[in-house]
């Protein structure tokens, strides 16, 4: 295991520190919590947004705490879910009367997590809802698939849509909404090493991808030999626009998404390939991202998300 | 058999004992259909457990068995903290108050237990997760006069009995067919706790040879 | 080699078309050139300012061409400085008869290029500047340095500046004065391999790290076991502020930089104890940056870089 | 030795077949103690220039020297693109209008190709690059009445006595010590262009027999 780390127990801890030396400006830490809170929190009037999940995914969600996004990021273990005291005490700390909003991608431990958690909430007469994101396309099984960087979009339309307004049931309906219109799948080339455990969470040959994978190493749908760019492209893209049903004459927003350590230069390759085949099929490409949004510390690959967008999403998001 | 606030700490020093014991192994048997960190999950959960139960004085068991939840539940993280930390709390509920579990209280208890396994998890027997090994022993104590020899046996066979099936719940069920030959840790760790209650109960009994 | 890559002979050109694909609001692609140009050049009034090198070390340095930043960045072939005919052509497309100042990393590739566009540029009556950055403390004789990431703080507070009016001449000063209090140090765990090669571009052992690698795996100072993450922050902290002999009470602007491959967990575990370093020497952190702003493709491992701030710096860059 | 348009042509087209023989080799030489692209950077731009100078009709030498000193210059890039780019076009600058390079005519050419490497380059010789082959060919015909193969002998000679010299320029020099047993691969690029020039003259002169 080759890492930049101190005793890799306290890895979670030492980052969260570092967290807030960066960003005192947005961001406090709740004192004896994993819990990343925005300075303003709780924002007079507004619904609470809260997200987080295992460590390991950074930027994600950390990393998006701050104004039109979350209002706090709990950090669990690395690959680990947080547990429901600690979720609860960042819905405490941003809930203003109008009731919080938890964002919480669907892995049976995050969503028993946030569960417990809504319950200690609601014993203390705290309103919540949860929206579950299950944007993995790579799962058969509409109701199992996993939460994957199809959440950024959720975070940051109601992210935007709470400051400006929208009350809890309209967030929900919102966050339902936009969980409902995007999807993603993704192709690993190279695990990630958990610092606790030192171990790969698979391992792959030296010409093989896997297709599908999740954010912690889950199998996938496909094991095959590495192909270029441009099928890898093509094969995440068809997949997901056929599962989400996009025809021609739509708008979309596509985010390529690397898993952690793979060079921008890959990434933008591969979404270039995106660009043109949404063109060829006059799907309307209307907001791109690039870069690393959701990652699996170093596992080397990437993810393609699309989001099909109408007018409110649209007005959200850009 | 009827457990004394004493018993029951006995109970969760030996279950802590065993997960540590078996942490590895836990986490061996997580590998393959899971990430690989059931047995250090709970092992940091346990360790936890039994600091918290040796620091308080306990008049009652659901004093005890909801500090025991609590910590499970704040500690563990992942699946298995909710469910444990389920299936304690609501146990705990059943048992406030009492100095002493007894056969019925201990069905009732363990009752309250499963339904909030179920509830937590949504899971059903067969979907190779420690529901099969909860189950079937929720099932032994309603119908008969427990042996707690008999207990930790249909605990074994629960937990057996989850090689061969096709995982349906947590992350196992990604591993679709592959995570059939494989024993679930979850149902290995609640094995443990029933072998941990048998165990512990024995030792009480030969103490009063 | 495991890259999502199509033919590496074309990764610099498809790279370009996805970076222009995305960014199409802040940039555009000069026909037939690997030159990003800012969409609103040549800016009436404003000194231009030109950056670029090899490929390869993404986001540097397309991904600092928008308003108080870069004008234009030229793009090299991976880990090779761009020809002068492409720098020439980034010169004219920003030059709006106020000048045109170019930001050069120190590698004799780099520099001989940047001279030769620049005499091409005199030759058509263009004025041009160069200052050429030189911040990576790992090489001994202050001639030879390489310019690594201490080169963005260059792009940001030159940027800064000549958006808001300064002549070439004020921009030159201000720029080497930039250059002059900025040092930079890295530490490498994994090399990273050139797409056309196909191999590393050193080697190390599963258990050693190199203090002081370039950004193009050139070889550092020392190999040595790996330390831990609070060692390795005070080794490379304390070389720079040695070498830049910064004292207590005075202000800095620090970046912890990945090289491409190391997960953001690493590098908040590494700036946090930078942090605490500062905090200890009463050297006041006024300004932190934690990511990826200057890349070498995969290679794993991190960069350290100290701006020391004066007014006039602070001014232009928070 | 006088040469002609179509001479300088044959000795580009033969530098370009000497380049990619030894591609591979050079950039293993640039491996060890700089990025392994030397073979690679020269290869490319020396299929341009024989392309380039093919499409066109030269009337003399110096319109010739400049097309290909273009060439090297927008497509080699790195250290290499800049240095040949620039001998090549001071010595265009000194051949125009020659519709023939006549011994003087070579000399001045080269004291100027010499010149224009040494200011781009800021080396001089005993740093360990393509210096340390130029300087002593140029030496060789200011003070010779040139023997073509003396030439290419000289330039092997300066090729070979960069190896144990300890780099000072480009990127070699970061390998300190360690860059003092190894061939500089510049130094390599450049014999290789001055045994080109012997062979093609005496191709010349063979056809002449
Ligand atoms: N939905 C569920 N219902 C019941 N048990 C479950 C469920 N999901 C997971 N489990 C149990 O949890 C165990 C895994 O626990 P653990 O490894 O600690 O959590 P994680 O999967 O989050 O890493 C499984 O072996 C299984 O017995
Ligand atoms: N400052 C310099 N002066 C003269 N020659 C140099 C200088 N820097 C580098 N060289 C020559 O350039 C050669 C390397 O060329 P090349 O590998 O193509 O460029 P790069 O180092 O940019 O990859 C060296 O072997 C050396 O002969
Ligand atoms: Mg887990
Ligand atoms: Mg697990
Ligand atoms: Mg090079
Ligand atoms: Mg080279």
């Amino acid at each position: 295991m080759k890492k930049i780390v101190n005793n890799p127990e306290n890895v979670v801890d030492e980052m969260l520190e570092g967290i807030e030396a960066v960003h005192s400006h947005t961001l406090k830490r709740l004192p004896d919590s994993n819990v990343l809170v925005r300075n303003e929190a709780p924002v007079i009037g507004k619904v609470g947004l809260v997200s987080g999940g295992g460590s390991g995914h950074e930027p994600a969600h950390a990393g998006f705490v701050g104004e039109n996004m979350l209002d706090a990021a709990v950090a669990g273990e690395v690959f680990t879910s947080p547990t429901p005291d600690q979720i609860f005490k960042a819905i405490k700390a941003v809930d203003s009367g109008n009731g919080v909003l938890l964002i919480v991608k669907n892995y049976s431990g995050d969503v028993m997590n946030f569960d417990m958690a809504a319950e200690m909430a609601e014993a203390e007469g705290i309103q919540t809802e949860q929206v579950i994101v299950k944007d993995d396309t790579a799962v058969a099984e509409e109701e199992d698939r996993r939460g994957v960087a199809g959440t950024i979009f959720v975070h940051k339309i109601v992210g935007t849509a709470v400051e400006e307004g929208l009350n809890l049931k309209e967030a929900v309906e919102l966050a339902r909404h936009t969980a409902g219109n995007v999807r993603s799948m993704g192709v690993s080339l190279k695990p990630s090493i958990v610092p606790a455990s030192g171990k790969p969470g698979f391992t792959l040959e030296a010409d093989e991808m896997e297709i599908g994978t999740g954010i912690h190493g889950e199998p996938g749908m496909e094991r095959k030999p590495l192909k270029e760019a441009n099928c890898i492209a093509e094969e995440l893209l068809e997949t997901v626009l056929d599962d989400l049903d996009v025809t021609a004459g739509e708008d979309v927003a596509v985010m390529t998404n690397g898993q952690g350590s793979t060079p921008l230069m890959e990434l933008y390759i591969v979404h270039r390939k995106v660009a043109q085949l949404l063109e060829e099929k006059n799907i309307h490409l209307k907001h791109s991202m690039v870069g690393e949004y959701m990652t699996s510390l170093e596992m080397a690959g990437c993810s393609i998300t699309v989001l099909r967008l109408d007018q409110t999403l649209e007005s959200y998001l850009l | 058999m009827n457990l004394s606030v004493e018993d029951v700490k006995r109970w969760m020093h030996v279950s802590n004992q065993k997960i540590q014991e078996n942490k590895e192994y836990l986490s061996e048997l997580d590998q393959p259909i899971g990430d690989g960190d059931h047995g250090h999950n709970l092992g940091r959960g346990f360790e936890e457990v039994v600091k918290k139960i040796e620091r308080e004085d306990y008049q009652e068991i659901g004093a005890l068995m909801k500090d025991v939840a609590m910590t499970l539940i704040s500690k563990v993280g992942g699946a298995a903290g909710p469910l444990y930390g389920t299936a304690f709390l609501k146990a705990a509920d059943e048992w406030k108050g009492s100095p002493t579990i007894t056969e019925e209280l201990l069905i009732q208890g363990l009752e309250a237990a499963v339904e909030g396994l179920r509830t937590r998890g949504k899971a059903d027997r067969g979907e190779k997760t420690l529901i099969d090994v909860w189950v079937p022993v929720l099932d032994y104590i309603q119908k008969n006069d427990v042996q707690p020899i008999e207990l930790k046996e249909i605990a074994k066979e629960g937990m057996q009995s989850t090689n061969g099936m096709q995982a349906k719940k947590g992350r196992a069920a990604y591993f679709r067919e592959a995570s059939t030959a494989h024993i679930d840790p979850g149902a290995y760790s609640s094995y443990l706790l029933f072998e941990a209650l048998y165990e512990s109960v024995n030792i009480e009994e030969g103490a009063h040879d």
